[in-house]
C-alpha cells in the first residue's frame, strides 16, 4: 500500500532553502510568486491493507526518523489511486 | 595572452568559496594573470580561460549547482565555451556545468549521504583534453575531494556516448588503478569522477586540483590540470 | 522588591532577583516599563553579564607584548608579525545543541565566525571540541551524529574549514553535551575594527537576515539549568542557520573594511538587538536612537519587546561614517543583502528606542554594562579526588589486549569519522591535516605558519579543577609546541554546572586559578573567552570543563616538525618523566571501569622548559617527529606515532614505574621524539642545557611495536597494521551502530 | 494561490536517500517498510486567481528550476482548501 508523508519547516521557523528559491524565482521572472516554503516528501510503500493502520505506522516513522519535529511539521496522507 | 601567459577568469558566484585558492594556483604558482568575475558580469574580461570554483553557490540550497546557473555570467561562459574557450569547473562549478547543460548528467547526494573530505585516487582515462594533457593515459592521480552530492548519473544513452567518445576523464580507483565499489567514495555510476564534452574543451570534476597544486601541501599533482591549459593554449 | 508595574511573577520569570529588581529602580529613578524590563533581563543574565564569574575572570593574565586586543571585544588579537595578527575566540552552543543538535551546533558555528569577521579579521580555521554522554545514553548517536553534521552543514557551506578538535564521551554529559567552537582569522594589525558606536549624528545600520521570533530569551536560557522536562517546553526557541546569507555577510563585511565607511560594528548575538545596541554606545560612551519600526521583520505583528531579544541570526548592527552611508549601503547591495538605516548615534549617553513614532524604552546606555551585579558567590573548595585503591590492582594479563582495547574506546580511537565530514581543506592553508597534534596553517605571503590547538582532560579537572586546568594549557602548549610552534596566546570556554552552588563555584574558581599560573607561566596571555553554567539537569553537572584553545606561530613553516615516525633507524627518545601514575586515566576507566584519582601531577616551570626545548629543536630542524604524550599514555603515543606512519619500532623502557603506568599512565609534561643517529649527541646536549630530562627509548622499525621493559618476554609485540585496523575503524562503528540517516 | 510543486527521483533513477531511510526504518522496527522515495516538496503562494495559469506558471518553474529534469519527475497541483 502507498503511504505519502510530508514534511515541511513549521510556522515561524526560518526556512533559507525556501527564501533562496523564492528570490531565484524573481530573478526569473516569475514577479507572482509570494511566498516559499521548501519541504520534503516520502513516498513510502508499505506491506499492508489497512489504510487506517498503514498511516498510524507512517504517523510514527514521521515523529520518529522521517521528520525533526523540533522544526518541522508533517502530514500523512493515503493517496487514491491514479 | 600577455608575454605567452594565459590570462584566468575565476567565476565568483555568491557562496563560492574555492575562488581564491584558483586564483593563487593561477597567480602565485603558474605567474599567470587572474580576474575575478562576479557573476552578475557579462564578460569575462578578456581571458583565455574560465575556471568555475568549489564551494555552494546560493547554499546549494535547492540542489547543487542549480540556482548558480542562472547567473547573468552564465551566457558568456556559455558562448565562450561554444567557442571552443577552456573552461573548467571544479566541484561545485562542476557541478552548475552540469545544470547548466554544459557537461551531460547530473548528481546526486553521495551514496552515504555525508559529505566527504579525503584523498581519493583517480585514473586519468583521457589525456587529451585542455585540462589534462600534461599527464600520462592511465595515470593514477591521488586528489582530494570535499563534497556532499558528487554521486554522478546519467541516463544510459549517455553514459554509452562519454564511454564511447572519452568524455570521461577520471575514475576513481583504489591506488593501483583498479576500480572498485570500495574505492569509490560517493556511489558515482562506474566511478566516474570527472568528464568532459567531445572536444575535449569543457573540462568538470569532483575532486579538487586547486588543494593539491604545491608541494607544501603534501601534493603537487593537480597543478597539471591548470598547466595543461596554459600549454593546451600555447600550442593553440 | 515592591514593584507596582509589573507582578512578582513576571519579573521572576525574567530572570531577576529582588535585589537586582531594586538596582533597576535606583538606576532609572522608576520603574521599567516591559521592554526595559525585558532588556536588563537580557543584559544581566548570566550569558551576557558574566556575573557570577567576572570576580574570578580578572584573576587571568591579558597582556603581554604581543596582545592587540585582550578580552571584552568580540574577539581577542595577537601580534604575529609581517603586520599581521590573529583574532580568535571560541564559544559554546551546549543548550541549543541539546535540544536540537543539528541547528545548535551549526548556529554555534555561525555566532563564532561572526565574532571573528566582525573585527575585520578573515576567518581561516575552526576547531570544535566536543563533549558527549555514554553512547547508549538515550538520543545520544542522534547528537553525536546531528552535531557533527550541523558543524559540517555550516562550516562547509560557508567555506571555513575546521582543522581539528576534541571530542570526549563519559556519563556526566548524558543529559548535557558540550559544542564548543573556536575560530581563527588573520587581520592586518592596522585594519582591526571594534564594536564602538562612534560620533554623534552617524547612521545606524542593520544588515542580515530578517528578524524573526527565534532564540527570543536565549540568553536568559543558557542561564538556567534544565529540569526535567523542560526542553520540550523551551522547544519553540530554536534558530535556524542560514550559512549561505552569513557568507554573504561575511564577504561583504571585509569588503566593506577596505573602505573608510565603517566606524564599529558587531554581530547580534546573544540577547541579540539589545546587546549589540546597548555595548556598542557603552563601550564608546555615547547614545543611540533606534527606530524598530524600521527593523526588517520575518513574521508579523512582533512586537518591540520581541524584536530588541529575538537572536535571529546572521544579523550585524553597524555604525557608518555619515557621508559614507551610500557606500556601505552600495556593498551590501552587491551583495544581494537586507541593509536598512535604524538609527543614529547621539551623544546623550542613552539608547532611546522607538516603535511607530513612540518611545518605547529610554535608558541610560553605560549603566547596563557598569552596573550590572556582580556577585562573588559562595565557594566549597574542590576536595581532590584520590586513588580509591588503583595501586593494589594486579597488572594485568596482557598488555597487548590494553592496548587494543583503549585504541577502540571512543575516547582514544581514530576520530576520521567527524574530521572527514568536515572541508578541512579549504583556503588550501591547512599544511598539517587533523590527526596530528595541533593543526598547522600557513599564512600565504609569508613565511609562517600559525599552529591552534583546543584541550582539555575532563577527567583531570574532574579529580582536581586546579590541576586539571593548568594541565590543559600545558597540554595545548605541549601538543604546540611539538609541530615547532611557539605559543602564544589562549582563549577559552569555561563549562560548569550551576555556579549558585557553592561546589560549582568553588570548581569554577579553582579551575580559573590554575589557568591564570598555568598561562603565567608559559606566557601566554588569555585574551578572548566564554563562560557556559548551568551544565546540569536535575541537580547532576557536568565535568567541570574548562576548555583552552591555544594559537602557537612558527617562524618558518618549513622547519614544522609533525606526529608520524619518519625513517627506519631513527632513534626513539621521550623528554620528561613518568611517574607512577595511573589516576584519572583512560586504562582505569576502560580496562577496570573506574572512575578515580588523582590527577597526575602538574610541574609549570618544566613544562615551559620542555616548550622552550621543542621550539628550539625545531628551529634548528633537529627533529625527525614529535608528538605529545597524553589520553592513553605512551603506549598509545608510540602506537599513533607507528600507526599514521606504518612503521614500527622497539622499545626499551626502564624498570620504574610499574609496566601499567609506564606504558599506561597520564604523566603530563611528556613528548616522544624520534631524529636520525646523526642528531642524538645535538638532541641529548639542548636537552641537558634545557633542563629537560630524556631517555632514548629505542628505535623505529620494522612492522610491529615492541616494548620491552628489562629482560623477560616483550610487554607489547604487536602488529602495526592490526593496530591500526582497530584504531581507525572503532568509532564508526560505535557511532553509526544506529546513527540517524536524516 | 497555493500550488504545491512535487519533485522525486525518476524511476529507474537509485535513490540513495529513500534506500538509506528504507534501511533505517527496517533497523527501526518498521518491518513492513518496502521502498521509500525520498523527494521534495514545494509550497508556493502565487499571486493570481486563475487556477490553470497558476498550475501552468508553476509548471514552469518546475522544469527551469525546481526539478533536474535528468534524473528528477515533478507533478504540480493546487491544494483543495482544507
Ligand atoms: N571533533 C573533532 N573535530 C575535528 N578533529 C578532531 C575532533 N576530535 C578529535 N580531532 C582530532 O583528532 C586528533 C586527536 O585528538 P586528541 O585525542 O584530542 O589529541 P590529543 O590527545 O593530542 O589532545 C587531533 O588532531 C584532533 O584535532
Ligand atoms: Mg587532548
Amino acid at each position: 500500500m502507498k503511504v505519502e508523508v510530508r514534511v515541511y519547516p513549521k510556522e515561524g521557523v526560518l526556512d533559507p532553502q525556501g527564501r533562496a528559491i523564492a528570490s531565484a524565482l524573481g530573478r526569473l521572472g516569475h514577479a507572482s510568486v509570494e511566498d516559499v516554503r521548501a519541504g520534503k516528501i516520502f513516498f513510502l510503500e508499505v506491506d499492508g491493507t489497512d489504510p487506517a493502520a498503514v498511516e498510524a505506522e507512517a504517523r510514527r516513522m514521521a515523529e520518529e526518523l522521517l521528520a525533526n519535529t523540533v522544526i518541522e511539521g508533517f502530514d500523512v496522507r493515503i493517496p487514491s489511486e491514479p | 595572452m600577455r608575454g605567452g601567459k594565459p590570462k584566468f577568469a575565476i567565476v565568483v558566484f555568491p557562496g563560492s568559496n574555492c575562488d581564491q585558492d584558483c586564483h593563487h594556483v593561477a597567480t602565485e604558482l603558474l605567474g599567470c594573470d587572474a580576474e575575478y568575475v562576479w557573476h552578475r558580469d557579462t564578460d569575462l574580461k578578456g581571458a583565455d580561460v574560465v575556471i568555475l570554483p568549489g564551494g555552494f553557490a546560493y547554499g546549494d540550497y535547492l540542489r547543487a549547482g542549480a540556482l548558480a546557473r542562472f547567473s547573468p555570467v552564465m551566457e558568456a561562459v556559455t558562448r565562450f565555451a561554444m567557442d571552443g574557450g577552456p573552461v573548467l569547473g571544479i566541484c561545485n562549478g562542476f557541478q552548475v556545468l552540469l545544470e547548466a547543460g554544459l557537461l551531460p548528467g547530473a548528481v546526486r547526494v553521495n551514496r552515504g549521504l555525508r559529505y566527504v573530505c579525503k584523498d581519493v585516487h583517480m585514473r586519468v582515462e583521457n589525456a587529451s583534453t585542455a585540462f589534462t594533457r600534461l599527464y600520462e593515459p592511465g595515470q593514477i592521480v591521488k586528489m582530494p575531494i570535499g563534497h556532499g552530492e558528487g554521486n554522478y548519473t546519467a541516463p544510459p544513452e549517455t553514459l554509452t556516448g562519454l564511454e564511447f567518445e572519452a568524455g570521461v576523464v577520471f575514475r576513481y580507483c583504489d591506488a593501483e588503478g583498479r576500480v572498485t565499489d570500495e574505492a569509490n567514495p560517493n556511489g558515482a555510476t562506474a566511478g566516474i569522477a570527472g568528464i568532459a564534452n567531445r572536444e575535449g574543451n569543457i573540462v568538470g570534476l569532483m575532486p579538487h586540483p586547486d588543494r593539491c597544486a604545491e608541494g607544501i601541501l603534501g601534493n603537487d599533482v593537480g597543478r597539471k590540470m591548470f598547466e595543461s591549459a596554459v600549454a593546451t593554449l600555447a600550442t593553440a | 522588591m515592591t514593584s507596582a508595574a509589573h507582578p512578582r511573577e513576571l519579573i521572576e520569570e525574567h530572570n531577576l532577583s529582588a535585589d537586582e529588581y531594586d538596582r533597576i529602580v535606583e538606576i532609572l529613578g522608576r520603574e521599567p516599563n516591559l521592554v526595559e524590563l525585558g532588556i536588563f533581563s537580557a543584559m544581566w543574565s548570566e550569558h551576557c553579564s558574566y556575573k557570577s564569574s567576572r570576580v574570578h575572570l580578572k584573576k587571568l593574565p591579558t597582556t603581554g607584548p604581543r596582545v592587540i586586543q585582550g578580552p571584552g571585544e568580540n574577539a581577542g588579537i595577537v601580534d604575529i608579525g609581517d603586520g599581521l595578527a590573529v583574532a580568535f575566540k571560541m564559544e559554546s552552543h551546549n543548550h541549543p545543541s541539546f535540544i536540537e543538535p543539528y541547528q545548535g551546533a551549526a548556529t554555534g558555528v555561525g555566532g563564532i565566525l561572526r565574532d571573528i569577521f566582525t573585527m575585520g579579521a578573515r576567518p581561516i580555521a575552526s576547531l570544535d571540541s566536543l563533549r558527549f554522554g555514554h553512547l547508549d545514553a538515550p538520543r545520544m548517536r542522534h547528537l553525536v551524529d546531528g552535531v557533527v553534521r550541523g558543524i559540517a552543514g555550516y562550516g562547509n557551506c560557508i567555506g571555513i574549514p575546521t582543522v581539528g578538535g576534541e571530542t570526549t564521551f563519559h556519563p556526566a554529559y548524558d543529559r548535557n553535551i558540550l559544542v564548543n567552537v573556536m575560530n581563527v582569522g588573520i587581520v592586518e594589525k592596522d585594519r582591526i575594527f571594534r564594536g564602538r558606536a562612534e560620533g554623534a549624528g552617524n547612521p545606524v545600520i542593520y544588515v542580515g537576515s530578517k528578524t524573526g521570533r527565534d532564540g527570543i530569551h536565549g540568553a536568559t536560557m543558557a542561564s538556567e539549568e534544565f529540569a526535567g522536562d523542560e526542553t520540550r517546553q523551551k522547544r519553540p526557541t530554536v534558530q535556524v542557520g542560514d550559512p549561505f546569507t552569513e557568507k554573504l555577510l561575511m564577504e561583504a563585511c571585509l569588503e566593506l573594511f577596505r573602505t573608510d565607511a565603517v566606524v564599529g560594528i558587531q554581530d547580534m548575538g546573544a540577547a541579540g538587538l539589545t546587546s549589540s545596541s546597548f555595548e556598542m554606545a557603552g563601550r564608546a560612551g555615547s547614545g543611540l536612537e533606534i527606530d524598530l519600526s524600521k527593523v526588517p521583520v520575518r513574521e508579523t505583528g512582533m512586537t518591540p519587546y520581541e524584536i530588541l531579544l529575538s537572536e535571529s541570526q546572521e544579523r550585524m548592527l553597524l555604525v557608518a561614517r555619515r557621508d559614507r552611508l551610500e557606500t556601505a549601503l552600495d556593498v551590501f547591495r552587491k551583495w544581494e543583502l537586507e541593509a536598512v538605516e535604524i538609527g543614529r548615534v547621539t551623544d546623550s549617553g542613552r539608547v532611546v528606542l522607538f516603535f511607530d513614532g513612540a518611545i518605547v524604552a529610554d535608558l541610560p546606555a553605560a549603566p547596563l554594562s557598569d552596573r550590572a551585579p556582580l556577585y562573588d558567590r559562595p565557594c566549597v573548595a574542590p576536595a581532590a579526588v584520590g586513588s580509591r585503591g588503583w595501586e593494589a590492582l594486579p597488572e594485568p594479563g596482557s598488555y597487548g589486549a590494553c592496548l587494543r582495547r583503549i585504541l577502540a574506546s571512543p575516547n582514544v580511537a581514530r576520530k576520521s569519522w567527524i574530521w572527514t565530514q568536515y572541508d578541512h581543506m579549504v583556503g588550501t592553508n591547512t599544511v598539517e591535516r587533523p590527526g596530528g597534534d595541533a593543526a598547522v596553517l600557513r599564512i600565504k605571503g609569508t613565511s609562517k605558519a600559525i599552529a591552534i590547538k583546543s584541550d582539555v582532560n575532563p577527567f583531570f579537572c574532574s579529580c582536581d579543577p586546579y590541576r586539571g586546568a593548568a594541565i590543559a594549557v600545558a597540554e595545548a602548549a605541549r601538543s604546540i609546541a611539538a609541530t615547532g610552534a611557539r605559543p602564544l596566546a589562549v582563549t577559552d570556554c569555561l563549562n560548569f554546572g550551576n555556579p549558585e552552588r557553592p561546589e560549582i563555584m568553588g570548581q569554577f574558581e579553582a579551575a580559573v586559578r590554575g589557568l591564570a599560573d598555568a598561562c603565567r607561566a608559559l606566557s601566554t596571555p588569555v585574551v578572548s573567552g566564554n563562560v557556559s553554567f548551568y551544565n546540569e539537569t536535575d541537580g547532576r553537572p557536568i565535568l567541570p570543563t574548562p576548555t583552552v584553545g591555544m594559537v602557537g606561530l612558527l617562524d618558518d613553516v618549513e622547519r614544522r616538525v609533525t606526529m608520524p615516525f619518519r625513517r627506519r633507524g631513527d632513534f626513539v627518545a621521550l623528554f620528561g618523566k613518568t611517574r607512577d601514575e595511573l589516576g584519572a586515566s583512560e586504562f582505569l576507566r576502560t580496562i577496570h571501569g573506574r572512575d578515580e584519582g588523582p590527577c597526575p601531577e602538574v610541574d609549570l616551570a618544566a613544562e615551559r622548559r620542555l616548550v622552550d626545548l621543542l621550539v628550539g629543536l625545531a628551529r634548528e630542524g633537529r627533529l625527525a617527529s614529535a608528538h605529545d604524550v597524553s589520553d592513553g599514555g605512551l603506549a598509545v603515543a608510540l602506537a599513533e606515532c607507528a600507526m599514521e606512519a606504518n612503521l614500527g619500532a622497539s622499545v626499551v623502557l626502564a624498570p620504574e614505574p610499574r609496566p601499567s603506568a609506564h606504558l599506561f599512565g597520564e604523566s603530563t609534561g611528556r613528548v616522544l621524539v624520534t631524529f636520525s643517529p646523526g642528531e642524538r649527541g645535538s638532541v641529548e646536549s639542548a636537552a641537558q642545557a634545557a633542563g629537560v630530562p630524556m631517555d632514548v627509548i629505542g628505535r623505529v622499525g620494522g612492522e610491529r611495536l615492541e616494548v620491552r621493559a628489562g629482560g623477560g618476554p616483550p610487554l607489547l609485540d604487536e602488529p602495526v597494521a592490526e593496530l591500526h585496523r582497530i584504531w581507525t575503524s572503532s568509532f564508526a562503528r560505535a557511532i553509526e551502530e544506529a546513527a540517524e540517516v536524516l
